[in-house]
């Protein structure tokens, strides 16, 4: 259970990040107004959202080494989910960053910003206090998601239950695992209220 | 010349908003836009500070000649200007919304950067309400951090967009000070207002404008 | 459900339709196989009408438990931990653990395993028998064989070279080496030991079980079992 | 192939209309100013969103049978999906209704509207453009998610072509069933722009 | 009696906004709030139309004594607001929000709430602009939709927070038409400027508010 709950939180932790990082530069060249560069970034997500996760794990680990590259499997599970949720916080981004009023661009090109500092002070700190919602959901999907590394031969504390629950005719191995979610969704979830009540101080 | 504005058209689809606009504005001048609602005044205003795009025509700042949006916006941090519907940064606090800029572009040191915002704050009089945020404000209030913060930019033109229409009497006249203080310092500076009275005061130059078109310019003495 | 069935005269059979050759789902989308067939024609003797249930296998016990199965009829093996907790029938059909590894491998005992790595199908009879070797297993990389959801990642993985060996039940392990090609692989003359293939039933459900042990013994002495045993067994 | 499709579709559709509409419901539970009532909400989405879908996959389908409770293996798939999706949708709703200005309310209370016709005439219209990427990644999650109903033995095209990958020992019925897939999302992702282009007239 | 402000008071965290604040006003009268930016003027609109919770003090409307914001939110579509900054809705053209509530609210015909909008969006001069939407116009613009969409409820009660300070004299002569046209209608009308010809122009009681206080309440003649 112990190294199930392992591989879950390593392989949330760092998809978590690097897809985070990954969105944001998605979801940049999603918006740009070069139209080859847009549309690359939309078939990309076309490509991540429109295929299970599931398959892109298997390509991924069993479809590549047929041209020859083979990576550990873990890295694999780190990559599919990296490319996977970039596509989805990529999407959120850009909503995020299209609702922020026009003025408020405006008002940064007339101080002079530059487009970074725009981004990063005036657009960004708006962009997150509105897109907290939809980003705790994907962000609890993402822990959920992990247990499907099972498919690449890890075990992860979803699969060890399910094993153990038929092993002993007993669903009682399944609401422990239940309860380890629901404890790590509950922890994930006081976060997210946190960066809320953060934000709150304005309107 | 600081601002030339020559033969300026824009449509919005095919409503012609701006026919042939012309005018210019000497460094340290002080011209003011008049016009009913609706007649264009705020569409020039963007304009010039590279907010909209126009059809034809150029805007020529010093011997700058630009003919886009993006050109204007090279000349970044130089224009100044004060929106009709204040758009103050609501996470920042009227302290940060004035401070901003002059950190972030201007590279000046956060202390003194602070110090001449409180400065400029307290002529609006806004003294008691440095870490009130935008929603705690009243539209006045508003409406002096919005004037604030495009002064502490320091930039060569200064555009204004209605400054004084939720502001009363005595508001005003600080706020006309201000202006002078400014026009003093060489600041060539553009506002648009419906109040007669305010702009006689204040302008060296009243640019009628009448359903896009350029009806009248009239030297104030 | 015990009695729903006799109201019904229905059976409900649960299996893991990918389990290649007894029971699976082929490309035209009807269940077939070994096991299949050989239920079919039990039932048919009995005068009952039989029905496939597809199931998730690693939750193949609890679906005969809450009862939304009748019997679990597909390679299910018979271990000591199942002896207590269901009704079986006798064996029908004797298999092996056998250990297979890529033709050019060097490991040619059992013992050789030493510290390599290899796969297996979790929840398996596989598994479990490896379980039992528990030196063995702790002397593997990582303490644990690898356990894929389906044999045929096994396979890959195997070629790939993520592992060295793989144990499997060696009916399954035949067919897919045949479908791969027989000279690719090794089998060792190790193996994890030899089981059974038994029918499944809830723990009461004695009735049934022995109605389906006499069918099967019936059949093997009138030569129809060895006759659907030739159909996918060469 | 033609089955498991019927399977997705089926699934999807219901569970879409379904969990909207709950998802609704939940979401003004979740705002209302009775504490005890917005409570109940953020327990029911904590503890949809905190335990597997799979879990409650089987919860339903074998543990609610222990109480006596027995549903056929379709009607459990739609009850736990619709559930399950109700509550990233009513978080969803939330953030969106929250993120109107309060000056959209104050004018609809002003106006003399009740609390009905203001969620339905101003509110609703304004919330939708503004959830429309966070949305879309949730419908697309749940067309994806349908397959896995394998674990009540239905046979949805992602657990064919796994099975027939199996029996082939080929990645091919896998390439299938991802084109298949990508297709449908790319449906989705079509429809999805139509409606934001409706919403594109203001800003 | 139509409107009866009682020792109204109300403060944000420790700024006390209002203090005291009493004030009436008859059937068919309109009152002029004064007073500088900041003063409270905003605060005691919101609190009669039920948008802001006061501390202490009593609102009575005509006879209805109310103590809350809940209280007063129940004479739905009884008073009017036009608001400091419009708050008009986005994904709606300009007729739709004139037409919105007394179609919703008041149940009228679709055909006759669309003249009668039709009728009131000629008389502030949007006659040209019945389709557009609010991002679409001019500040001033903007503002008279408000205008409109408020008068077009037809309430008791009508209040206008700064309803010119967009506007040009022209159009200012415009509004102050339909206000007195309204007062004759019987509407009572209570109104925020900083413009004081307007308010002596149109008012018939000057209310002096200063720093939450009332200075002075002055009958106009
Ligand atoms: N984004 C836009 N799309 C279409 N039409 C527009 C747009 N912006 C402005 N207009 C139209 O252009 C004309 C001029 O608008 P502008 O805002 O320049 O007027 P203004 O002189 O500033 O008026 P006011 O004093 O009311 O602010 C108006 O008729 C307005 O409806
Ligand atoms: N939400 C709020 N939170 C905290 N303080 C507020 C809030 N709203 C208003 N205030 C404060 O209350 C005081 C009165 O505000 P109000 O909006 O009533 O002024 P006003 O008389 O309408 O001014 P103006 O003419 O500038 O619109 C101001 O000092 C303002 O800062
Ligand atoms: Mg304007
Ligand atoms: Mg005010």
């Amino acid at each position: 259970m112990i190294q199930g709950l392992k591989i879950v939180l390593s392989v949330f932790f760092i998809t978590l990040i690097g897809s985070m990082i990954l969105g944001v530069i998605v979801a940049f060249l999603r918006l740009s107004k070069n139209k080859l560069i847009s549309s690359l970034a939309k078939g990309y997500i076309l490509l991540l959202r429109g295929t299970p996760l599931l398959l892109q794990l298997i390509f991924i680990c069993f479809g590549l080494p047929i041209l020859g590259i083979v990576f550990d499997r873990f890295i694999v599970a780190i990559l599919a989910f990296t490319l996977n949720y970039s596509a989805y916080f990529a999407e959120i981004f850009r909503g995020g960053i299209e609702s922020i009023d026009k003025g408020q661009y405006e008002a940064s090109i007339v101080l002079g910003f530059d487009k970074f500092t725009m981004y990063k002070r005036i657009v960004f700190p708006q962009v997150i206090k509105r897109i907290l919602a939809p980003l705790s959901n994907e962000v609890i999907t993402l822990i959920k998601d992990t247990s499907l590394v099972y498919i690449l031969g890890i075990n992860d504390i979803l699969r060890i239950a399910q094993i153990a629950s038929n092993r002993e005719l007993s669903l009682v191995p399944l609401v422990q695992v239940g309860i380890i979610y629901l404890i790590l969704v509950a922890l994930l979830t006081q976060a997210f209220k946190c960066i809320e009540k953060r934000y709150s101080y304005y309107r | 010349m600081m601002i030339t504005v020559k033969n300026l058209n824009k449509s919005f689809k095919d409503n012609k908003v701006l026919n042939n606009i012309s005018f210019e504005l000497n460094q340290g001048e002080i011209g003011v836009l008049l016009g009913k609602s609706g007649a264009g005044k705020t569409t020039i205003l963007r304009c010039i500070n590279g907010l909209e795009e126009f059809d034809s025509g150029e805007i020529i700042i010093y011997k700058e000649i630009t003919k886009t949006s993006k050109d204007i916006q090279k000349l970044r941090g130089k224009i100044g200007m004060v929106f009709q519907n204040f758009n103050l940064f609501p996470h920042m606090s009227v302290i940060e919304n004035v401070i901003e800029s002059p950190i972030n572009v201007f590279k000046i040191k956060k202390e003194k950067a602070i110090e001449s915002a409180k400065e400029i704050l307290r002529l609006v009089g806004l003294e008691d309400k440095l870490n009130s945020y935008p929603c705690e404000l009243s539209g006045g209030q508003q409406q002096r951090v919005a004037i604030a913060r495009a002064c502490a930019l320091n930039p060569k033109i200064l555009c204004f967009d209605e400054p004084t229409s939720a502001l009363d009497p005595d508001t005003i006249k600080n706020i006309i000070t201000i202006m002078k203080k400014l026009k003093s310092q060489g600041m060539t500076i553009l506002i648009i207002t419906h109040d007669v009275n305010f702009a006689n005061e204040v302008s060296d130059k009243i640019i009628n404008i009448k359903e896009g078109i350029v009806e009248e310019i009239k030297k104030v003495v | 459900s015990d009695n729903k069935s006799k109201e019904k005269k229905e059976v409900i059979i649960g299996f893991d339709n990918t389990f290649v050759p007894m029971g699976f789902l082929d490309e035209n989308g009807e269940t077939v196989g070994f096991d299949i067939d050989l239920a079919k024609e039990t039932f048919k003797r009995l005068g009952l009408d039989v029905k496939f249930q597809n199931i998730d296998w690693s939750m193949k016990d609890n679906e005969l438990n809450v009862g939304n199965v009748d019997a679990l009829w597909n390679g299910y093996s018979l271990t000591e931990e199942r002896k207590q907790k269901i009704a079986y029938t006798d064996s029908y059909l004797d298999n092996k653990q056998i250990i297979v590894t890529l033709k050019n491998s060097k490991i040619k005992t059992k013992s050789e395993l030493k510290g390599k790595k290899i796969g297996t199908q979790q929840e398996s009879a596989s598994f479990e028998a490896i379980q039992k070797d528990s030196t063995l297993m702790n002397s593997l990389d990582g303490s644990s064989p690898i356990l894929y959801d389906t044999f045929d990642k096994a396979f890959r993985d195997l070629e790939i070279g993520r592992t060295d060996a793989i144990v499997a039940d060696e009916v399954l392990a035949r067919y897919y080496m045949s479908q791969k090609g027989e000279n690719k692989y090794s089998i060792l003359k190790d193996n994890f030991g030899e089981e059974t293939f038994v029918v499944g039933f809830k723990k009461d459900n004695t009735v049934l079980k022995d109605k389906v042990n006499e069918t099967l013994k019936e059949m093997k002495s009138d030569g129809s079992f060895d006759k659907i045993y030739k159909k996918w067994f060469k």
